[in-house]
């Protein structure tokens, strides 16, 4: 954890986007976390917009309970805004696609350790699964703007699960697209798709990747056998996002457990054991 | 008007400057927090419980949340009492927190072993036995239902400390009541409760329970109106009464999330209080929760917390004492 | 895909169309819900706690919210079973609502009269005795938490009506599945449960506890954990497993707000449920209830509703059933 | 209970003014509750704002778990609207205080038994202390354009409390104003005044009051008395608002408990016991 830099910010949403598939988009003024946030990192957020100032001691609204974590999608330290991205799975993400501009947020962040890499690590392919393209992006345009050659490869079920593809654009070198069904871009799984592309392509220097259980355990395993350095952004249940309630264990290959929040989000793909 | 007296006495030398602690397995070793704010602030840190032998907890999913509360089977993930005194509690006792060390054990022997690696550890101000665990030597029995074996197991942790010993009861019994007198007799110092209640959450996708050990412990907000009639209970089962205290402090919890909430148990018995679950909400919680308490104090005009442990049950009328009897008190069946 | 089939047999011959009713005391006896919708769309209506004598309650107030839950001290107000039997049973009756008589009493003999009188009256379809009462005969001992004493209850009720008896327990004891083997070794036809736990809520500006009576009966979501981990229990205690129904049907309740939440007590082994709180909060819960459990086995291919009882017990894994012993399946005491 | 009447409806905020002291009026667009509604009724309101309607099923909030009971006090059957005024109490007041214009809340209603009174009892006097005004807004307002004579005669604390005055101007033939301390109208409490009031200013046919049980003892004292026939409109925590849970339990003279949402909210002042 980079606890030295969590704090306790109010996020006031300043725009508000949704899709018609309970994709949002929520672009949040909130200096602090924009200042200190590096890619990977993520924030818990709590999914009650707050009240008035004074009434805030009154409203102790314990339904859900548990802030929830979302990566950063992206931040502007000028402006003071970070990014988050979503989709509805349950409660408390439906509760956050119905924020409204103008209201404002309890966020905790920035929280665990962002994706890191030598400067001679240059040619840089990001592998993004759905919803887990976030980090990705955010990562994407740190690393191109810092003179890293930055690809990516996305891949969703179908087209109208394609999300954040767009925005790639400006920073990416090479722009790789596949949808299981094939209604947009290549037909076919990400890591059958990376497979091929480190076979063609020749030389990637690391991959960052960022998705379902089952695409990051495919992607690591194409990454091994090509011997290809491999950081993993994971996702896991979690109570608290900082370290103290242990209940975002990731298997280690020698059994023990890793926490996600503090040890990750972000891992060398060896640190843990992914097919657990 | 002087600042309101804010410390407690918790028998046998433990004296907190004042009555807020965190909840053992809430606040890990302490780490974390001392990061975000001064830990001797608080009354007391109780740490991650720890156990003979490393462990390396249960496989995930080990959380779920439930209406307004959570339930972990986290399975005392822990590096064992060796390391626990090695490395986790002098950098506390450094910095001068207090520490109070939580432990659990599958047998009376284990608890003492535990006891007396501890004794005389620097910086260890007192042990707290959760006794909630399974007995595996019982064949099963649980250690916190059944007084015997919770009387057993305080005395053998009793004969090897001269350390305070705070014995941790689990909500799960009939009677609280009963399990209070008798740790008490068989010499802990003060109890704590509660543990948490155990409950179960079913994927009614998958149809199965979705924690990966199938039950877990509930905590938080949803638990306390239990948490508060359980340290009434307590209170009472102690012999505290209007104006009387207990025959040994109570340390309340489950559910406290803020000032008001600390209070509700302090007023119906508790000396002392503990901040759990809230602490993942926000881990300044325990912080607020002192802050609170004085603020109270003042805007009361008390001058001590401790003229407020038990209060309400002095208010209480008639209807409330006869409806608690020593069976428990039971309302009339709702 | 032929309609699912979702009627529940519960024993003596109490066959319900669908496995959803009302739960006692937060249904009144029917009359404002069936000016909602058509009661006989539910498998039952469970009336009101009804006693020998009428009475009038106690004294306001009766009820205090907490995080996501209610704590009620009602005093099982009602008219008495004499005229609930004259005035309030017939008109149900007549309509074809299936009516079930929840009855309160303070002693074995008191349960005893009350089925006596509910024998061959028309349209009771069957009795639920809510033994969750103090007794006064044995110097208020709750009977709801004594199997020996809660046996002597059913016995006595048995003894006097063929009608089916369904014993509503507890969760307020140790072990609900030893009360739950007493019950049925003494004669009861179905198991219903959990009643509401024992809380309290303190006003912590007055010092003193919210409702009139102190203590109260905490319902809704928060316990809905703890209730459905009971139902666990007591399906295993009563010989239930994989493939294995349980003696007798068990009515699971406690916090179901819709029909995601009932699925998981008939995962958990009910072969019905109760809807109480949510009534408050949406009168037509329960009818939404019995349309989402229908959805749910068509989207599933599900035939018959009673294919699902217990089916997440079949699915638990081995650390389930070894956490889940004899002795009330502790978890291991985070 | 006017049961027949009862129904779930959506409430769309189409305006939300507040206060600095914790008041709030939101109009709400509700066509079938605005037709149905008489005066003395009340609707419960969830505290949570629906979601969008995909969303709502999986979005379970539950604390705080009860609705909460209003008063309406407007009602506009063409424009299909009602008004609802409150002020800041407690977690779920609080939350309805937050409420944006576009957001959507769950009601039931209309519930209780309105002020009811026969056409020959023509002078009424409308006595409110504090946020109890707000059944009688409604009430005199109709009582008013049906033919009535109606004055008003409210009170609060102190000036800065002073809520739904300004709107009796449109309906009141006489109107009185009383402050506990005397920072606007009348320095004193309702009940000193309105004695003065029925000794000086002669017959009055009917008194209809609504405000904190220590002002409403005093009223249906001082009616008592003065032998004026007397409707009080009681509050009383309530669980469901519709006679199935039996909390909100008022004594009647005789010791048993009437139900203050199907027997009430309007009492006749003989049939309850407001001293205990
Ligand atoms: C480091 C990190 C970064 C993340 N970044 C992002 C991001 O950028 N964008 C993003 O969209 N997500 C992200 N996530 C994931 C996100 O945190 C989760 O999607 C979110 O917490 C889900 O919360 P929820 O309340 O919507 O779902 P929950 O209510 O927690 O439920 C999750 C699912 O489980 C089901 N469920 C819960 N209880 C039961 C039950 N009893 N029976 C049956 N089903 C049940 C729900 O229906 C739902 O489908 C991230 C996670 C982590 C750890
Ligand atoms: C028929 C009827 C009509 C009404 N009409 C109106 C109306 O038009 N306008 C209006 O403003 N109101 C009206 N009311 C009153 C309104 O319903 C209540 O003010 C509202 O329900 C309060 O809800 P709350 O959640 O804000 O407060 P609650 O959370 O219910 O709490 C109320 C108060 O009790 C305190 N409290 C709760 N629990 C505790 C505890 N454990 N310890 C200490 N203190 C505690 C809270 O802090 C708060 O101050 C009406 C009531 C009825 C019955
Ligand atoms: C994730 C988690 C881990 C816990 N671990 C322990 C533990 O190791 N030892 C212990 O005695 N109690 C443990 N507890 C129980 C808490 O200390 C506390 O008794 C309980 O959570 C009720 O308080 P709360 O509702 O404020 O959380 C744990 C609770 C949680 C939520
Ligand atoms: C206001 C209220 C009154 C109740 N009255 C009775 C009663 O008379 N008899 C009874 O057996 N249970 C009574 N109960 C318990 C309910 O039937 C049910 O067991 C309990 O509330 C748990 O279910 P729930 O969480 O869905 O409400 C009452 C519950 C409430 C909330
Ligand atoms: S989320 Fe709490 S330890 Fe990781
Ligand atoms: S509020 Fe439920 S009966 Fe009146």
């Amino acid at each position: 954890m980079n606890a030295e830099t969590l704090v306790k910010a109010v996020g006031l949403v300043t725009r508000a986007e949704r899709s018609g598939r309970g994709f949002f988009r929520l672009t949040l003024h909130a200096p602090e976390v924009a200042r200190k946030v590096q890619p990977g990192q993520f924030v818990m957020v709590a999914v009650h917009p707050l009240v008035a100032a004074e009434a805030e001691s009154l409203v102790a609204r314990w339904d859900p309970l548990l802030r929830r974590p979302f990566s950063i999608c992206r931040a502007d330290a000028n402006r003071g805004e970070i990014a988050l991205m979503g989709e509805t799975r349950g409660r408390g993400s439906a509760l956050l696609a119905a924020a409204l501009p103008g209201q404002r947020y309890s966020l905790l962040g920035p929280l665990g350790r962002p994706f890191r890499l030598e400067r001679a690590r240059r040619r840089l392919l990001l592998v993004g699964g759905g919803m887990g393209v976030a980090p990705l992006l955010f990562a994407g345009e740190r690393f191109a703007a810092s003179g890293h050659e930055v690809s990516v490869l996305f891949g969703y079920r179908t087209q109208s699960a394609v999300v954040g593809w767009e925005e790639t654009a400006a920073w990416a070198a090479g722009r790789y697209l596949a949808t299981e069904d094939g209604s947009a871009g290549e037909k076919g799984l990400v890591s059958d798709v990376l497979r091929r592309l480190l076979a063609e392509r020749g030389k990637v220097d690391a991959i960052l990747a960022c998705g379902p259980p089952g695409m990051l355990a495919a992607v690591t395993g194409v990454a091994r056998e090509a011997r290809v350095h491999c950081l993993v952004s994971l996702e896991r249940a979690m109570g608290c996002g900082f370290g103290v309630c242990l209940s975002c264990a990731v298997a280690r290959p020698d059994g023990t457990y890793a926490l996600v929040c503090t040890d990750g989000p972000v891992f060398a793909a060896e640190e843990v054991d992914l097919t657990v | 008007m002087a600042l309101p007296d804010l410390s407690v006495d918790l028998g046998r030398g433990l004296v907190l400057a004042n009555p807020v602690m965190t909840a053992s397995g809430t606040c890990g070793f302490g780490e974390e927090l001392a990061r975000l704010f001064d830990l001797r602030r608080l009354g007391a840190v109780v740490i991650k419980g720890t156990t003979l032998r490393p462990r390396s907890g249960n496989p995930p999913p080990r959380v779920v949340e439930t209406p307004a509360g959570m339930l972990n089977s986290i399975g005392l993930q822990n590096p064992g009492i060796d390391q626990v005194i090695a490395a986790k509690i002098p950098p506390l006792a450094r910095y001068g927190v207090t520490v109070i060390v939580n432990i659990a054990g599958d047998s009376p022997a284990e608890y003492q072993e535990l006891a007396r690696r501890l004794d005389g550890v620097p910086g260890v101000a007192a042990i707290e036995l959760n006794i909630s665990c399974p007995n595996v030597d019982r064949g099963g029995m649980v250690i916190g239902t059944h007084p015997e074996l919770a009387a057993e197991t305080v005395g053998a942790a009793r004969s090897v400390t001269s350390l305070p010993l705070i014995v941790k009861l689990s909500p799960n019994v009939t009677d609280i009541g009963i399990m209070a007198q008798a740790v008490v007799g068989a010499g802990a110092d003060a109890v704590s409760l509660v543990n948490t209640f155990t409950g179960m959450a079913i994927d009614v996708e998958r149809r199965r329970p979705i924690l990966a050990r199938g039950v877990g412990g509930l905590s938080g907000p949803a638990i306390r109106p239990l948490a508060v009639y359980q340290v009434w209970q307590v209170f009472r089962a102690l012999g505290g009464g209007r104006g009387r205290p207990a025959r040994v402090p109570i340390i309340g919890m489950g559910g406290i999330m803020n000032a008001r909430d600390a209070l509700e148990f302090i007023l119906a018995g508790a000396s002392a209080v503990a901040v759990g679950t809230a602490t993942f909400v926000d881990p300044w919680t325990a912080l607020e929760v002192v802050e609170g308490i004085e603020q109270y104090c003042r805007r009361h005009g008390v001058q001590a917390v401790r003229d407020l442990v038990g209060a309400a049950q002095e208010a209480a009328g008639a209807e409330v004492e006869q409806h608690d009897g020593e069976q428990g008190g039971e309302h009339d069946g709702e």
